[in-house]
């Protein structure tokens, strides 16, 4: 199973601030092993944050993103003690989620 | 290199470690770390690939610009290494120095070569951005040499020029005693005419050097 | 990491992800077509013109009030390349990056709900030195900015 | 077809923005494109992943024996971690050696956790998912723990002490095929090996900088490297053969550097490029 993400979601004035560390290879498929072979492409493909069941944002991806992805982005309306979740799925349907409380 | 230059070579690095033995001033002390720290060394390192434990055995410059190292080289010492290490600089045969600047550029870019993880088999770069600014389209130069944009054009493009070149690529301890420069001919990391074409990067005035 | 924070991280491992992403409207439980949720056509383009007939929309409308942040022009190395886009382009729905030399143009695609800043950051790789484009979808109509990043070589060994 | 269209595209797009850089960047402009570069990446440092998977392996019972590192003593007292990175390398009586972190984890796995050598060592560096290195995980969450913490190693023990010479030696040791020492790249002020500044490791301010940053997590291979994993991949530059995991010579090379650190606070691990 994947590893925890981390999380960090902070108010910030009126906003919470998410910064979120993913533990991904995010293989693009196009690169090749000391074989000569193909590696193949493994990356997330969806991501979902959500903040009180409400979507805060909604990602998709390509391999193009980095390996061990990161994004941080600011949404209103949350409160200290609120619970984040995060949640990915890659391209082998592989997921996990976390939470974070915001402080 | 042929075998009589390296012959010559050696005699003339012998020369010069004759003449250290007599006015070595350094402490006993401190010999007898350097001993263990290079037996120390030889018991660290493994062989792999291409890079053998016989990696770690000193000539006579390596060793006297390490004894050296960090504090002045006195100027009699800096001279016979000097004066050793040009003597091990080859010509070519038929005399041309210069080839082609567009494959010098190439061999200039690339750092390939010589490291346990490198294909033997392809041929080595020379990696000179590495530590010199050239070609001024290359953002990517390091600084640990001199920039070398205009060379050409700054030295002027006279048979000197071109000799020099070629001397200093083939053997820089020629001219600077225990430079940061590899002996890219005398330690074969480039071929003649690899030589010949970094060579021209330098000083053909239709190189993007001397634009 | 502080204890708290762990422990909500192991106290999440008991609850169940269907439940939770179901709870969020995301993914219905049992549903086939979930993992079709990802739009594959619009990330093996390789053209503006391609990128934009898959997601939908029409040519793309140069704006100024799409911009980077900590973006910077020169690379240190393509495998992460910091981005930062933000907009201020009215009713902002959804932020996307693009890079021009990229085997296939679209990284990524952040849809932004009301309530949430039109402004993130994230890494993307590059392969060579490219002009990324932000493209930003508002009120149904495309807008973009672009700028040049260059990918520069490192390393004794390269 | 598709290339007019995209070019077509590009244009008008460059036509209406201002966002373009403008050709004919030269060399100030690139180090303070690098330096915002270098910027922003401090925002999120991959490096907590593995400090998180090392926390947990930290203290989970492990290996034949099956017993955590509560009794793996750093040089602080069993299983005490905060601020026993500063400290190190420093003499084990235990196991009558100086030894570095790596050295010590290892020493911990064979001796408390039942481990045999080849398997505490068999990933000593990471390559993907598929070939996870603990010891950069515990490295790193180890690190971490004395961040902000002075070095402080002590040069007035004799055995770190005579480490701490022989690595001296060992940084100004020429050989192989390119004639380099560590020296020759880190052994002048303000060099750059391309666009990648080079410490001076030969000054104090310059080994403090470089040895307080590592462990390190590095972007160019998505990888938590550690110390030992540097000097490793510096003498493969260097054209030498390769440097032993937790060898003497490395033990002495990391003693001269950390010794050399002495005073700076810890700052790692960090991100680099």
């Amino acid at each position: 199973m994947a590893d925890p993400m981390k999380i960090r979601a902070n108010l910030v004035g009126d906003s919470t601030e998410v910064k979120v560390l993913m533990s991904h290879e995010m293989e693009t498929g196009q690169r090749k092993d000391s074989d000569g072979k193909t590696i193949p492409a493994w990356f997330i493909q969806r991501v979902k944050v959500t903040h009180n069941d409400k979507v805060v944002l909604a990602a998709q991806w390509g391999p193009a993103v980095s390996k061990n992805p990161f994004v941080s982005f600011k949404f209103k309306g949350g409160a200290k003690g609120d619970k984040v979740t995060i949640t990915w799925v890659d391209n082998h349907d592989d997921t996990r989620t976390d939470e974070a409380t915001i402080a | 290199m042929g075998i009589i230059g390296r012959l010559v070579a050696g005699a003339a690095l012998v020369a010069i470690a004759g003449g250290v033995l007599h006015g070595c001033a350094t402490a006993p002390a401190d010999t007898e770390v350097s001993d263990r720290a290079a037996a120390m060394m030889k018991s660290s390192f493994k062989s792999r690939g291409q890079a053998t434990l016989a990696r770690l055995d000193q000539d006579e410059t390596q060793r006297l610009c390490s004894e050296y190292a960090g504090r002045a080289l006195p100027a009699s010492i800096a001279t016979k290494i000097e004066q050793a290490n040009l003597a091990t600089i080859q010509y070519p045969a038929d005399g041309k120095l210069v080839g082609d600047w567009k494959s010098g550029e190439k061999i200039a870019q690339s750092g390939q070569g010589f490291q346990y993880s490198d294909d033997p088999n392809k041929p080595a770069g020379a990696n000179c951005y590495a530590c010199h600014q050239l070609s001024p389209k290359e953002l990517s130069y390091g600084t640990i040499g001199p920039s070398l944009y205009h060379f050409g054009k700054l030295h002027g493009y006279s048979d000197a020029t071109r000799k020099y070149a070629w001397q200093k690529i083939y053997n820089a301890e020629a001219f600077a005693a225990c430079s940061n420069m590899p002996r890219f001919g005398h330690h074969h990391i480039l071929t003649e005419q690899q030589i010949r074409d970094v060579v021209a990067l330098l000083v053909d005035p239709a190189s993007p050097v001397n634009q | 990491m502080n204890t708290n924070r762990r422990q909500a991280l192991k106290a999440t491992g008991a609850v169940s992800l269907l439940t939770l992403v179901a709870a969020a409207g995301w993914l219905e439980p049992g549903d086939a077509a979930a993992a079709e949720g990802w739009n594959k056509g619009a990330f093996e383009t390789h053209s503006m013109d391609e990128t934009m007939k898959a997601l939908g929309g029409g040519a793309p409308v140069p704006s100024s009030d799409i911009a980077f942040f900590s973006t910077p022009d020169i690379a240190e190395n393509g495998a992460v390349v910091p981005i930062g886009i933000t907009s201020k382009v009215a009713q902002t729905e959804s932020i996307a990056i693009l890079i021009e030399k990229n085997p296939n143009m679209l990284a990524a695609v952040f849809d932004i709900p009301p309530g949430t800043d039109a402004s993130l950051s994230t890494r993307i790789k590059m392969g060579q030195t490219s002009n990324v484009y932000a493209l930003v979808k508002a009120n149904g109509k495309y807008y973009v900015t672009s700028k040049e990043i260059k990918v520069t070589l490192g390393g004794c060994g390269g | 077809m598709r290339t007019i269209i995209r070019r077509a595209v590009a244009a008008a797009v460059l036509a209406g923005t201002l966002a373009v850089t403008v050709g004919g960047a030269f060399a100030e402009s690139t180090a303070d494109e690098i330096a915002k570069y270098r910027e922003a990446l401090q925002d999120g440092n991959p490096a907590e992943l593995w400090e998180a998977r090392g926390e947990e392996m930290w203290k989970a019972p492990r290996g034949p024996s099956h017993v955590s590192f509560a009794r793996c003593d750093l040089g602080l007292g069993p299983g005490v971690v905060k601020g026993a990175y500063a400290q190190l390398p420093r003499y084990f009586p235990d196991a009558s050696r100086v030894m570095d972190l790596e050295t010590r984890l290892v020493w911990c796995m064979v001796n408390q956790q039942g481990y045999s050598e080849a398997d505490a060592t068999k990933t000593k560096f990471g390559n993907g998912s598929a070939h996870r290195s603990d010891l950069e995980a515990l490295a790193a969450y180890v690190t971490a723990q004395s961040r902000g913490v002075k070095m402080n190693v002590a040069l007035d023990e004799p055995h770190v002490r005579d480490m701490y010479r022989l690595g001296e030696k060992m940084f100004y040791y020429r050989g192989g095929t390119h004639d380099f020492a560590c020296a020759t790249c880190h052994g002048d002020d303000g060099k750059r090996i391309r666009l990648q500044d080079l410490p001076n490791l030969t000054k104090v301010e310059g080994a403090q900088k470089a040895y307080t940053t590592w462990p390190a997590y590095r972007v160019s291979q998505g990888e938590l490297r550690t110390f030992q994993w540097r000097l490793n991949d510096c003498f493969r530059q260097q054209r030498f053969p390769e440097l032993a995991f937790g060898s003497d010579a490395s033990i002495a090379l990391t003693a001269y550097l950390a010794g050399r650190a002495n005073g700076a606070a810890y700052d790692g691990p960090a991100i680099k490029r």
